[in-house]
């Protein structure tokens, strides 16, 4: 189980990781300021295994993948939103983090429910119901299940 | 002013301008509290956590030297520092640190004699003690002792226009 | 009793003899306050309970060190200026016009004989035109302006006498470095520079700023150069008996005579990390440079784009050097831009930056990190100034700048 | 069943003869892109691969062009590290010289060409008839060392131009129009393909402008047919087509708009968002802070020029910072030479060194608590010029300059 942090549409990548931060040398010199100008906590409040849940087009903007990114790095298990804009979707599945869409999620469940992935199954339990996910395409599944982009790269050598 | 005071000393070498007391980029910071954990980080990051109030710095020739910047003595009196012994002060810095309330001595010798972490003995106008050793100190013109004494420039200004 | 160029101007304003040592109050002429510090002052000035300005012809606000604004509350520092501007009644508001220093005599305010004081120790520029103008800090500021005067002990005087013509390729930089390492960073501390010589006659006026501009390097209260026609032309002011009046009385006493012969310099550079750490550039070639930076109150004017310029003309840049240029005001980029000088530093692969500060106050303008090595022709190269303190920070030219620039290591 | 545009491009790039929306192929990159925003993540990873190496050292177009000059010691570290491994690996490198997306158009793209930049905008290459498309580090990372990634084949939206822009209306106008049409995600993992006799009315500029803006509407890439427009651009800046794609008749399009250029109007995107569009007059008097000219998407000659012709002989309003930031050095160097950076100055414009500057919201220009900049940029975000609570507002460079005299927004004709 972990806890949800709602967003809602359109969330943007400067909101996920604004760009004065994106130049610091690392990942982890940046993740504090994740979601800096929506919720000042977010970086303080969240455990790893916890959940982003958004409404619509979540992660439009540049192709900074600083924003999964930091997100992966704070320990956030998955991102589910009605749908991803495609450079965050891909940069997600690169780095192994994965991004679900489910289109009933958004509305039933509210900020810090609860609520557990089943991936395998395809299947998000929260406040007692199931919500059925939809599949990622296969290309994407192998990346996902290999751990990311990178790691596919190491093995292939 | 002329209370003794005990003060353990931190010791500083010549030349250390004003970029070192505090760096540009945190001038813009909005208090100087906020601007407090960043003094002297250039040359030495962790004094600033190290110094308590009532310490003292002593130091060779030439402290302050460089720009104008007024959050150089601000922040080392918003430090706790009771008063800085160096063998000469850059102007500007030395009329700030005045405007400011934070005591300045001059002696030439004092830099020479004595270790960090030593404790002094601050008799202002009349002496410095340290390690059973005696260091007499000049007091300061007049003019500028009616500003310390005010307080401070803004406190004597207050005072003109009939506020205080 | 005979008077050196400072005491002088100090009596003028008094309206009777002064001699070093004295203590006395003199009404100021321009009070000149910079972004950085305008907050703060403006803070100052109303915690003591001031409710008019002196005077607001008087006071001149400059926006240079936050522009361009780098973080979000860098613009904070405008809005304060502009509501203290508006609410006094003061006009003179440089928004985006250079650096306070440059703008102070190049706009028209500071003229020979004047009191100025400015809330950057830079302000010592303006003896360039035979005034005494100093920095202090934004509570004397706040004083200041609530007052119009301000005490001061009257400085000693050092004599810098200079005579004869430099060699090809040695400018007033070189000059004034080399006067820094003689008297050391604090030689001249709480005292006045007076520059004379054939020399400095010769020198343009703008030369001259870069040698008054450094004194503070020296711990000067001020550095002084005599008036003459040259002042006059470009002060747009007549050539009077009473500029003429302002020069140092035959016999005056110093506190200390340097005589130097204009041959006898050489191209120099300030090496990490202080100013009076001087060295001839030859013994300093080779060194591999990853950055240069030609601009700043010192060395951003037009004779200095066009000395680096001369040096580049038809050249292209050292590949994986950074060459930044940012001249001192808009004027000087209007003049830069209307006599092919920016063409030339631009093919030679120049990135021109808007006037400002600049890298010199460390928040903009080709920052650096650990190890790396950049020549520079502003005033400081103390630690951190442009980056971390691994930074080596090289004080020289803009003729040993472009030297730099062109072969990515500093060149004799 | 015939291709469209990008079918072709990808099935070129895969090496096949056919493929469709919705198939998934591997394709060779004919160029990859990137720039200081993520170049240095880009080479911590590379460096902890097992084998590391590059799979095609003169495919690689590495530029700074985000914070330049660097504005703090973390900014140079980064370009420090991209610098050193650029002239270790022999990598084509930039610093300085403009917007990525400028120099690569006037450098590098070629129709046909599939190309792989690390940054949205990327999709501005469809201006010369080749796919370009935004990626993160990664899959930049893997392109980098195996020359090949994967491309899902998109859909296309169809765009027949027809008519042409009234006098003092712009390209700027019609892209927003259409994303305002279409919505944010409007063309999400789409491609949008602009054709029509309209299209010969637009400039090199224009069409670069209008391209580039496709990904804020969703767009995985964006391209326009090869004409004697995108011909003429090519030759004078001395390269030749890859190979000239045309879509075929009967290809398939998700979605077909008509657009008339004679009804466009000038348009402002209010905060926060690019499809948040009204016409400009709606936004008459705003009270503005601060106005930038240039980016990737408003700063070429054509923009310059009309600002200039805006502001010539008027005044810069007293509080506001007007930036005029040309895309490259080539446009700065030929703004000089037509006297428009005299102008800009005189009106008491700051003029920057070619660089993203405010557009990106760091190192340049950035705008505090409260203020409102009024933009030819690309996005405007929540705080993407700076602090969170400022606001942006998209318009042309004729409305923008207008603004900047005004001191609010207005339109051309009114100052």
């Amino acid at each position: 189980m972990g806890k949800i942090f709602k967003f809602y549409k359109d969330v943007d990548t400067d909101q996920i990781i604004a760009s004065q931060y994106l130049l610091f040398p690392t990942i982890d010199e940046m993740k504090t300021h994740t979601f800096e100008s929506l919720n000042s906590d977010f970086a303080k409040d969240v455990r790893p295994g916890d959940f982003v849940v958004a409404d619509e087009n979540f992660g439009c903007g540049s192709s900074r993948e600083q924003a999964p990114g930091v997100l992966k790095a704070l320990g956030v298990k998955a991102v589910i939103a009605k749908s991803f804009a495609r450079i965050f979707y891909r940069n997600s599945i690169n780095i192994g983090m994965p991004v679900i869409v489910c289109k009933d999620l958004y509305e039933a469940v509210k900020d810090g429910d609860e609520m557990e992935l089943d991936l395998e199954n395809g299947v998000i339990r929260a406040n007692g119901k199931e919500y059925s996910c939809t599949k990622l395409p296969a290309k994407m599944q192998e990346i996902l299940d290999q751990g990311g982009l990178i790691a596919s790269l190491n093995r292939e050598e | 002013m002329s209370e003794t005071f005990k003060a353990k000393i931190w010791k500083l070498d010549d030349d250390i301008d004003t970029d070192i007391v505090l760096p540009t980029e945190y001038l813009a910071l909005k208090t100087v509290e906020d601007m407090k954990p960043y003094a002297f980080s250039p040359l030495r990051p962790e004094l600033a956590a190290q110094i308590k109030p009532g310490d003292m710095i002593v130091a060779g020739k030439n402290f302050g030297c460089g720009s104008s910047r007024e959050q150089a003595p601000e922040v080392v009196k918003a430090l706790g520092v009771s008063c800085i012994v160096a063998q000469s002060f850059a102007r500007i810095f030395f009329r700030n640190a005045i405007n400011n309330g934070l005591l300045l001595i001059e002696n030439p010798d004092l830099h020479d004699a004595v270790k960090e972490g030593d404790e002094a003995l601050v008799t202002p106008g009349e002496k410095i003690v340290v390690n059973g050793k005696e260091f007499p100190i000049a007091s300061l013109p007049e003019n500028l002792m009616e500003i310390l004494n005010a307080g401070g420039l803004v406190k004597a200004m207050r005072k003109r226009n009939g506020l205080d | 009793m005979k008077h050196t160029l400072v005491e002088k101007i100090f009596g003028n304003k008094v309206g009777h003899e002064v001699k070093p040592g004295d203590i006395i109050t003199v009404p100021v002429d321009w009070c000149m306050v910079d972004d950085i510090m305008a907050k703060f002052c403006i803070g100052k000035f109303e915690e003591m309970g001031f409710t008019k300005v002196y005077d607001p012809e008087k006071i001149v606000l400059i926006y240079d060190h936050f522009l361009p604004s780098t973080q979000a509350d860098d613009t904070v520092a405008f809005h304060a200026g502009d509501a203290f501007a508006e609410k006094y009644g003061i006009k003179n508001v440089h928004r985006t016009d250079g650096i306070c220093h440059q703008l102070m005599t190049e706009a028209g305010y500071v003229k020979p004989g004047d009191i100025a004081f400015g809330t950057d120790s830079h302000t010592v520029t303006y003896g360039c035109v035979g005034a005494f103008s100093t920095g202090i800090g934004y509570t004397e500021m706040a004083g200041i302006l609530g007052t119009g005067e301000i005490w001061i002990k009257v400085p000693e005087t050092i004599k810098v006498q200079i005579e004869g013509k430099l060699n090809e390729g040695v400018t007033s930089k070189d000059v004034i470095l080399r006067i820094i390492g003689d008297l050391t960073a604090s030689g001249a501390t709480y005292q006045a520079l007076e520059f004379c010589g054939s020399t400095v006659s010769d020198m343009s006026v703008a030369s001259r700023m870069t040698m008054t501009n450094m004194a503070v390097e020296a711990g000067a209260k001020c550095g002084i150069c005599i008036p003459d026609e040259k002042t006059a032309e470009y002060c747009n002011i007549p050539y009077d008996e009473k500029i003429k009046n302002l020069c140092p009385d035959e016999g005056a006493s110093y506190s200390k005579v340097l005589t130097y012969k204009a041959e006898d310099f050489v191209p120099v550079m300030a090496c990490p990390s202080l100013v009076d750490n001087i060295h001839p550039v030859s013994e300093l070639k080779g060194t591999k440079v990853d950055e240069v930076f030609l601009g700043s109150c010192t060395n951003g004017r037009l004779e200095d784009l066009q000395a680096a310029a001369a040096v580049l003309k038809g050249r292209k840049k050292a590949p994986h050097v950074q060459f930044i240029v940012t001249p001192a005001s808009r004027k000087v980029y209007k003049e830069a831009l209307n006599d092919g000088t920016l063409e030339i530093l631009s093919k030679a692969g120049a990135i021109i930056t808007t006037p400002g500060c600049g890298l010199c106050c460390g928040r903009a303008g080709g920052v650096l990190t650990d190890d790396e090595v950049v020549v520079a022709t502003n005033n400081r190269n103390f630690l951190g100034r442009m980056g971390t303190s691994k930074v080596k920070i090289y004080l020289a030219s803009p003729v040993m700048a472009a030297k730099a620039a062109l072969f990515g290591e500093i060149t004799e | 069943m015939g291709m469209t545009m990008a079918e072709k491009i990808i099935a070129l790039a895969a090496g096949i003869e056919k493929t469709k929306a919705g198939d998934i192929e591997t394709v060779t990159l004919d160029r990859l892109m990137s720039n200081d925003g993520t170049t240095h993540l880009t080479i911590d990873m590379y460096n902890k691969l097992k084998n590391p190496h590059i799979a095609d050292v003169e495919k690689l177009v590495w530029i700074v062009d985000h914070n330049i000059p660097s504005d703090s010691p973390k900014t140079a570290a980064s370009h420090k590290k991209m610098r050193d491994f650029a002239a270790e690996h022999g990598i084509t490198y930039y610093e300085g010289e403009g917007v990525c997306h400028q120099i690569m158009m006037e450098n590098h793209v070629r129709p046909g060409e599939l190309i792989f930049g690390a940054d949205s905008h990327t999709c501005a290459y469809g201006a010369l008839g080749a796919f370009g498309t935004g990626v993160g580090c990664t899959d930049y990372l893997y392109a980098m060392v195996t020359g090949t990634s994967w491309l899902l084949v998109p859909e296309s939206l169809k765009f027949n131009l027809h008519g042409k822009l009234r006098e003092g209306v712009y390209a700027r106008d019609l892209i927003l129009t259409i994303i305002g049409r279409i919505g944010a995600n409007g063309a999400n993992y789409k491609a949008m393909e602009f054709c029509g006799e309209g299209l010969a009315t637009l400039s090199m500029a224009d069409r670069i402008s209008i391209c580039n803006l496709c990904v804020e509407a969703g767009a995985k890439t964006a391209l326009m047919e090869v004409d004697d427009v995108a011909l003429d651009y090519l030759k004078a800046h001395g390269r030749e087509p890859k190979a000239i794609v045309k879509s075929d008749p009967d290809a398939v399009y998700s979605e077909t708009y008509d657009i008339d250029l004679n009804e466009i109007e000038p348009i402002v995107a209010k905060p926060h968002f690019v499809d948040n569009v009204v016409p400009a007059k709606e936004c008459e008097g705003v009270k503005i802070d601060e106005a930038f000219l240039g980016s990737c998407n408003n700063g070429r000659i054509e923009d310059l020029r009309v600002g200039a012709e805006v502001i010539k002989g008027k005044k810069v309003a007293e509080r506001v910072r007007f930036l005029v930031v040309p895309a490259s050095r080539a446009v700065y160097e030929q703004a000089m030479k037509e006297g428009l950076l005299d102008i800009f100055l005189d009106a008491g414009a700051i003029i920057m060194n070619p660089n993203c500057s405010v557009c990106w919201g760091a190192c340049q220009g950035v705008i505090g608590e409260g203020e409102t900049l009024i933009s030819t940029g690309t996005r405007n975000f929540k705080g993407r010029a700076g602090h969170k609570d400022s606001f942006v507002y998209l318009a042309s460079a004729a409305t923008v300059t207008a603004s900047a005299i005004a001191g609010k927004i207005t339109t051309a004709d009114r100052v």
